[in-house]
């Protein structure tokens, strides 16, 4: 007969230890806003649910210097309370702004959101923006992976069975100009049906510098990589803007689905990275 | 099957001790185990906020925290905060506004509400209207139990 | 203490379930299994309420240990009626008026099932001795003995 | 008059459910209480070919595995808690659980009562079921075509069939100068009240079997009692406060279930439906497909209306005739037009069967015909309220049916005050566009006459002057109970503290008929007033003999009956005392019977099928992104003649309520069936507003006094929803030109009727 | 609140372990074991259960020993009786033997209790309980029992007489449990009687008493005569014995022992009865006895 356990160690090593030891269907839960109902609806079916909860070194937010570093454990509401945060990575911050809603925000994990791996992962989007890189552990050792190159599929992400994200760094660096807009059918508790976060760097009227982000585009959050080469080097006029949408529109990969179809989540994307780049240049267009 | 868990918590300030399975929601556990019924099971996966409850003060999903990461951690329902000037305010507050009808949102609402204003001071009708907006109300439309919120609020400028 | 884990037959089901040591058998019934027919009415065997039969015999389910009970079968007044089809018995403590109150019937409906299976033809003197254990404050016992007798088979030439 | 009516009153349910005090039906449980559930088809339309319920029967734990077979009477007829029988097409066959065919996915194949919740949830996985898929039909107007899927056991799928004619539709239209024509789409509405459907139910010593459910309709009992094949009056109902029912919980959910169980297993049995199940096996609101022509000539005057509406009822015919009854009835509107033709028509399908939901066939209708109308005005060049002064019905106007309204019509004024209180367009930036939209609507309160409605209530005053009413009204959350102590109050001019209700009680309480149809306040308020008059008149006329003068110079305030003109008080625990000695009656019970008339011809209707109407007006502003297709609500402005408000608050409660809850079926809401399986199976994906949703609804409610409820009310429950859709599609229309003729209007809907392929 | 009042008989409120020996050796060793940690024997529990109710005991171990077979039923070994300990009293009512031999025990037996009762208690439970009211305990006096005390050390046997020491107490040494009880086998020309009073049928006696007469022609050649809860044990009465022993049966003789019960005894006064009472009654109740042994030993009712 099936059987399920729990364990909450209050050590790393011991999660770690018990992370390894378990060979099949180990599922960590941090806030587990999603393990419920996926249990319910026989989506997993675990041995051991291993709740990281206690566990202090997952948790915090630490800006020293050039680089920003958030425990895996932290919720989003923490990240809306941390000023941090809000000078370092209002992109960030704003995409906690619109994460489900205040009471989920309260459990929800920032490590959760992105080893979840939805498409829709509104967290994941700005944190690409942001070239985040995970600090990656398991009883072998430490790793990081780039966000970039985490996620693999829906729900499927490069972490090895025994192992943990601990923590999501990125560059402290306020010069750059961002943002992050989320589009769903509903003001709260809405899957984004498109959201996009830009950080744009501007030197003597061209971009400098362009990271380009797409949520619920596509089987992964996915840098919008063709959508920043072609930024990169432009002067920002009207016309460019223009056919940045158009290359955004081409580049995403979209599904249609009962909230929407694939075209409209084509154009939408467009509409955002213009709405993006206009909201992180402050509207200051040339 | 699964196996039980042993945990120790505070509920609406009496210590309790458990066994609850790894699967069984605070929810789940809270109704059925402790007979709390205030907080009540609307959708099961945390769309609609009729089972908020604080958890270590802050508002939750019961309905999607697991009882066994209650473990150690103090959880109040509408119930056990009774006597709090700021629920009973805000409950006084529904009821002349009339922001109850079928009253079955009413006490994750007031949680909610109540968790809010103890933060924030003088919030606007929109901030209102986002802080509460986890939770669903199908009757009223929401103006009433915002201006029931509002009006509290006022008071504790 | 110890919990231990039992199985008796009751009312023809096995049951498997685990009861602490100071657990009374009134009480598992009552409480845990939900067969509410055996009544507590002073819990030191003085008026027979709570009488079931144990492996066949009357006995007291307040002054009976729980996990005394393991491998036994119990048999409560909800286990006599077979579906909808209530016991002679039954049928006669309905028919004489022999139910008032009703809150001593269970008991002395197992104590009468049991005399009349031991003494198929008791006489009203041995019908009252037999009884004698339960408590009845209601109807002054001549409806609870004539509805036993009226079940009782005729004595052989006579 | 001691005057409690008319003000705003905290509701006397109000504090125990702001305290989280009140037992909702499933936070009761009884000690040996087994938990139901139950098998769900997994196909839209299929065959059953067996079903073995052995593995599921032989798990520790489960008491009783139900199947068709074990239902005594598996197929009966709806009936909605009307004592008469309507027959002719009004009372379709349902069954318990499916026998043979399967008409929609989620419909009840087994059931199982276990010890726990988990128990029953397993057992239900190890009931097998061999399933032969069948084809299924899914659109109304194709399952009405000859040689379509048959959804039940008889070749058509046509449930009913109506049509209203007067004068000349066809010869008017030739000659008018303008002809608008639209065919208008509305969705599968799901209810999404916050309390899943739960009831509990138990065995008591009489053998009556004891439900206590939530639901709008206790008067199920006979029901129950006909597929248990026993007497009523083994059967009771005890309605729970509801968390909502809007019309889901006019039908029988747990109900026979539970009952099933219960006489199976003898013990107490609890069913809680879960948000899935919820939705996935409760009514739904019926889609329509409208076609209209409107003809009118060059000042605006319509000169003809043509309609063919198509409802979908799903897989079984429930409440499908009765809502395409309304809205045959109501296809004009509020118009007086010379030359009509409705034609209407209602369709089995194997999608989730469809009955009542808030607004009842009216709401539906609404939203052609007021689009037909802003589609007119533009078309005019004629101001869209200039249009309805035109055209609406007033007292003494001929509808459609050739009912002659004899009751004032606040109509168009409605409509102008609302679009007053709207004020100022807001004035927002590139690429947001703003709008402005009115709507007009009616809908009737009080049940279709040829039911020959009736409410009973109960009041008794006490020896300490304190007051006891029995009413069997279903509370679902609308203040149901609390107007009626309102009204007791008020005419024994005692404290609202000092009036207690017991309510919903098929066995102790007089029944008084569904809450649905917009009908407590009416019916019940009603008898509740002619009782409480009575007892009121009794302990005047007593006490005008002991203070020795005419009772038409008393009055009861305040536990006191005081003299006109005088400053004597004779307190009324005296007067109570006296007739007490006396041994006349302290308490007074009355039925309230509403106009009856006859089943209509249905090829034809004609005269008055409805008691009375209540007409209202929204006026809404939206700002629509002309980018993304978004539609914000700005402002909503809901203008009723309410009659009599009884309780301003619960009246503002209702037009602010059903103002947002049809803003969610004009902008969010759809229960996506594709081929029969709900896309949209939990709220999650079924989206009604949140608060960051819903504007202020500024209500404007105008008292006429003319109503059929106590003191000249009227309803509102529904009505209260009416005409938001179309004042919302009409904005949406003055902000960025394009005409939404199918909810809900999405972002992607707008954006496309804007820009064509994206 | 006083201590009566919190009693609760809903509930079994002490905590105890529960051990549940398979034979007679198992249950020695427990008994052993726990010799110093306050352990009782459970038998039929129909008084040591309403003990722990009211609190009067509150045992840390329990051994169960209703269910070890060798300890229970009757065997008949060349005319003796050998009595397992845990024998219900039911079971003993069965037994056409006692019915028809032991008349003195077979109607304490019938005087006790409720058929429930009877079918739970067990004689050794009876006896143990040491109370001065015990119904088989004069019986089986007059019959000349013989009780047989186990330990791990081995076994001892004991006159039931001396068993008694006073109210609840009995000659068992810690670690020791009552197995068997033996009684003679029925001797020709003898009979014996048991009578009681009590206020209600099945009620505990105020008094009862319990004679055994050997008849020789219209002799009495030997005669044993206990009485119950006059004493903080039940008496054996000597004197009575050696007035009666050899003495010519007649009114008067049963007159004068009955005289002489009723001098011989001491009794309280209590809740259920008076001293004076008491007194009173044991001598018409000795009488009515002897007289009915008498005549089951083949005699002629006394002129």
């Amino acid at each position: 007969m099936y059987k399920m356990r729990y364990a909450a160690p209050r050590t790393l090593t011991e999660a770690l230890r018990l992370l390894g030891e378990e060979r099949e269907g180990v599922y960590v839960v941090a806030g587990s806003t999603n393990v419920l109902p996926d249990l319910r609806a026989k989506k997993i079916r675990p041995s051991l649910l291993l709740s990281i909860e206690k566990l202090g070194e997952l948790k915090g937010i630490h800006a020293d210097g050039d680089v920003v570093t958030v425990g895996a454990l932290t919720t989003i509401n923490e990240l809306l309370a941390s000023r941090d945060i809000e000078l370092n990575a209002g992109i960030l911050h704003q995409a906690a702004q619109r994460f489900a809603d205040p009471l989920v925000r309260n459990r929800a994990t920032i490590g959760g959101n992105l080893a979840n791996a939805s498409p829709a992962a509104d967290s994941a989007v700005p944190l690409l923006a942001l070239d985040a890189v995970l600090d990656i552990c398991s009883a072998r050792g430490e790793r990081e992976v780039p966000l970039s190159s985490f996620f693999t599929g829906p729900g499927k992400t490069v972490l090895e069975r025994d192992e943990l994200i601990r923590a999501v760094r990125f560059p402290s660096d306020s010069e750059n100009q961002k943002a992050f807009i989320k589009f769903g059918l509903r003001e709260a508790m809405a899957i984004s049906l498109v959201s996009v976060g830009v950080e744009l760097r501007i030197q003597k009227d061209e971009v400098a510098y362009a990271r380009v982000a797409f949520g619920a585009v596509a089987p992964t959050p996915m840098r919008g990589f063709r959508t920043e080469e072609f930024l990169v080097g432009k002067k920002l006029t009207a016309e460019v803007l223009d056919e940045a949408r158009q290359v955004a529109s081409r580049e995403v990969r979209p599904i249609s689905d009962v909230r929407a179809t694939e075209s409209y989540r084509r154009h939408i994307s467009g509409v955002l990275l213009g709405r993006a780049i206009k909201m992180a240049l402050g509207g200051g267009m040339s | 099957m699964t196996e039980g868990y042993a945990i120790e918590l505070t509920v609406n300030g009496r210590q309790v001790s458990a066994e609850v399975r790894a699967d069984e929601t605070l929810l789940e556990f809270l109704r059925t185990q402790l007979r709390i019924i205030d907080a009540k099971s609307g959708c099961g996966k945390g769309d609609c906020g009729t089972c908020t409850v604080l958890l270590d003060g802050l508002p939750v999903k019961s309905c999607i925290v697991l009882a066994a990461s209650a473990d150690g951690k103090d959880v109040k329902t509408l119930s056990g905060m009774q006597n709090e000037p700021l629920v009973k305010a805000l409950q006084e507050s529904f009821v002349t506004h009339g922001a109850v009808q079928c009253g079955f949102c009413t006490p994750g609402m007031i949680l909610t509400a109540a968790s809010y204003l103890n933060e924030h001071k003088n919030p606007s009708r929109d901030d209102i209207r986002r802080a509460l907006s986890g939770n669903l109300c199908r009757c009223t439309g929401y103006k009433k139990i915002v201006d029931a919120t509002q009006a509290v609020a006022r008071r504790n400028e | 203490m110890t919990e231990t884990s039992i199985t008796l037959t009751l009312n023809g089901k096995k049951k498997t379930l685990r009861v602490r040591p100071n657990e009374l058998l009134l009480n598992v019934l009552r409480d845990r299994l939900f067969l509410t027919g055996a009544k507590y009415g002073c819990g030191i065997g003085e008026c027979g309420a709570c009488t079931v039969l144990i492996d066949g015999r009357p006995a007291l389910a307040c002054l009976t240990l729980a996990v005394a009970i393991d491998g036994k079968e119990v048999v409560t007044v909800e286990g006599l009626a077979r579906g909808d089809e209530l016991d002679p018995l039954q049928e006669a403590f309905l028919d004489h008026g022999a139910v008032q109150c009703g809150f001593c019937t269970p008991g002395m409906i197992m104590t009468a099932r049991s005399l009349l299976d031991e003494n198929p033809s008791p006489s009203e003197e041995e019908v009252r001795e037999y009884i004698r254990g339960n408590i009845c404050r209601c109807t002054g016992y001549t409806s609870i003995v004539s509805a036993i007798l009226s079940c009782a088979q005729e004595k052989e030439g006579a | 008059m001691s005057g409690v009516i008319g003000k705003p009153m905290p509701r006397h349910d109000a504090w125990a459910k702001a305290r989280g005090d009140v037992v909702y039906a499933d936070d009761f449980s009884l000690p040996g209480m087994l938990y139901g559930k139950v098998l769900r088809s997994r196909y839209p339309a299929a065959r059953i070919l067996s079903i073995d319920t052995k593995k599921a029967e032989a798990l520790p734990g489960v008491h009783a595995v139900l199947t068709a077979k074990d239902v005594p009477n598996n197929e009966t007829v709806t009936k909605f808690g009307q004592s008469r029988d309507v027959g002719s097409g009004f009372e379709g066959m349902y069954r318990v659980l499916a026998d043979k065919k399967v008409r929609f996915m989620g419909e009840a194949v087994a059931l199982v009562a276990a010890e726990t919740e988990r128990i029953a949830q397993e057992a239900l996985e190890l009931i097998e079921v061999d399933y032969e898929p069948l084809p299924g039909v899914f659109d109304p107007e194709e399952a009405a075509r000859p040689g379509a899927y048959p959804v039940g056991e008889s070749e058509s799928n046509v449930i009913a069939r109506y049509r209203i004619r007067r004068g000349d539709a066809d010869e008017a239209l030739r000659h008018a100068d303008v002809v608008i024509e639209g065919t208008y789409r509305v969705p599968f509405v799901d209810h999404a009240y916050l309390e899943p459907e739960s009831g509990v139910a138990w065995l008591d010593e009489n053998g009556v079997i004891n439900i206590r459910v939530s639901t709008q309709v206790i008067e199920h009992f006979r029901g129950v009692a006909a597929v248990l094949g026993v007497p009523h009056n083994k059967v009771r109902i005890i309605g729970t406060f509801a968390g909502g029912g809007f019309g889901g919980k006019e039908d029988i959910t747990v109900e026979t279930y539970l009952a099933l169980l219960v006489r199976k297993t003898g013990r107490p049995c609890k069913m809680t439906w879960t948000r899935e199940e919820s939705i996935l096996s409760h009514s739904k609101r019926h889609p329509y497909v409208m076609r209209y022509t409107t003809g009118a000539m060059a000042d605006g005057k319509i000169v003809a209306l043509k309609a063919d509406l198509i409802s979908d009822a799903g897989a079984y015919v429930y409440l499908s005739p009765w809502v395409l009854m309304y809205s045959a009835v109501n296809a004009t509107g509020p118009y007086e037009v010379d030359n009509v033709d409705i034609t209407a028509m209602t369709v089995l399908t194997n999608n989730t069967f469809t009955s009542a939901n808030r607004g009842f066939g009216a709401i539906q209708p609404n939203f052609a015909y007021e689009s037909q109308m802003d589609e007119l005005a533009r078309r005019l060049g004629i101001d869209p309220l200039e249009i309805r002064r035109i055209n609406c019905i007033k007292k003494g106007s001929t509808m459609s049916t050739g009912w002659k309204i004899d009751r004032y019509v606040a109509l168009p004024e409605v409509a102008e005050r609302a679009r007053e209180a709207l004020g100022e367009p807001t004035s927002m930036p590139a690429p947001w566009k703003v709008g402005i939209g009115v709507a007009v609507g009616m809908m009737s309160y009080g049940r279709l006459m040829f039911l020959h409605d009736t409410s009973r209530s109960h009041v008794r005053v006490e020896m300490d002057g304190s007051v006891t009413v029995r009413c069997g009204v279903p509370d679902i959350g609308g203040g149901q109970s609390s107007s009626l102590c309102q009204i007791v109050a008020e005419e024994l001019g005692v404290d609202m503290s000092n009036v207690n209700i017991y309510v919903s009680d098929t066995a102790l309480t007089p029944l008084a008929g569904t809450t649905t149809a917009t009908r407590q306040l009416y019916m019940s308020g009603n008898a509740t007033l002619k009782a409480a008059r009575e007892l009121r008149g009794r302990l005047l006329s007593k006490a005008a003999e002991m203070l020795g003068v005419s009772s038409d110079r008393l009055d009861l305030k305040e536990g006191s009956v005081i003299v006109e003109g005088e400053t004597r008080r004779l307190p009324l625990v005296k007067v109570i005392a006296a007739c007490a000695n006396e041994g006349q009656e302290l308490f007074s019970e009355a039925q309230f019977n509403a106009p009856f008339c006859e089943v209509p011809d249905l090829s034809d209707i004609k005269g008055q099928i409805f008691p009375d109407f209540t007409f209202g007006a929204h006026a809404v502003e939206v700002a629509v992104d002309t980018e993304t297709g978004m539609t914000r609500v700005l402002r909503i402005v809901s203008c009723y003649d309410v009659g009599r408000a009884i309780n301003p608050l619960s009246a503002e409660g209702q037009l602010e309520g059903g103002a947002i809850y049809c803003m969610g079926y004009a902008l969010m809401e759809e229960v996506v069936m594709d081929r029969g399986i709900t896309r949209t199976p939990s709220l999650s994906e079924y989206l009604i507003p949140t608060s960051a949703d819903a504007p202020d609804v500024t209500c404007i409610m105008l008292e006429y006094g003319d109503g059929l409820g106590p003191y000249g009310a009227k309803g509102l429950g529904e009505p209260s929803c009416n005409s938001i859709a179309p004042a919302i599609t009409n904005a949406i229309y003055d902000a960025v030109g394009v005409r939404i003729k199918s909810l809900p209007a999405t972002p992607e809907k707008v954006l496309r009727a804007m820009k064509g392929d994206l | 609140m006083n201590a009566q009042n919190q009693t609760n008989t809903r509930l079994l409120l002490p905590e105890f372990e529960y051990l549940r020996p398979e034979t007679k050796a198992e249950a020695l060793h427990f008994l052993d074991q726990h010799r110093d940690k306050n352990v009782h024997i459970l038998a039929g529990g129909t008084d040591l259960i309403v003990k722990m109710k009211t609190g009067a005991l509150s045992p840390r171990y329990l051994v169960n020993v209703k269910d070890i077979k060798e300890l229970s039923g009757v065997r008949q070994i060349n005319g003796a009786l050998h009595i397992g300990a845990v024998t219900t009293l039911a079971a003993l009512l069965r037994l056409p033997a006692i019915r028809s031999g032991y008349s003195a025990l077979y109607e304490a037996l019938r005087s006790m209790a409720a058929p429930a009762v009877r079918n739970m208690a067990t004689v050794g439970g009876n006896l143990c309980n040491g109370s001065p009211a015990a119904d088989t305990a004069p019986a089986l006096m007059v019959l000349g029992t013989v009780c047989t005390l186990s330990s791990v050390a081995g076994e001892r046997r004991l006159k039931l007489c001396d068993f008694f020491l006073g109210p609840g107490r009995t000659a068992l040494l810690p670690g020791e449990m009552l197995t068997e009880l033996l009684v003679d086998g029925v001797r020709p020309d003898s009979g014996s009687s048991f009578l009681k009073i009590g206020r209600v049928s099945a009620d505990i006696a105020k008094v009862n008493i319990a004679v055994y007469l050997e008849r020789d022609g219209d002799r009495v050649a030997d005669c044993r005569v206990a009485v119950g809860s006059v004493a903080p044990t039940p008496l054996l009465l000597d004197s009575v014995v050696s007035f009666l022993k050899g003495s010519t049966m007649s009114r008067q003789v049963l007159s004068e022992a009955g005289r002489m019960v009723e001098d011989a005894i001491a009794p309280i006064t209590d809740a259920r009865s008076t001293a004076e009472y008491r007194k009173a009654i044991s001598r018409i109740l000795a009488e009515e006895a002897m007289q009915a042994a008498w005549v089951r030993s083949g005699g002629e009712v006394p002129r």
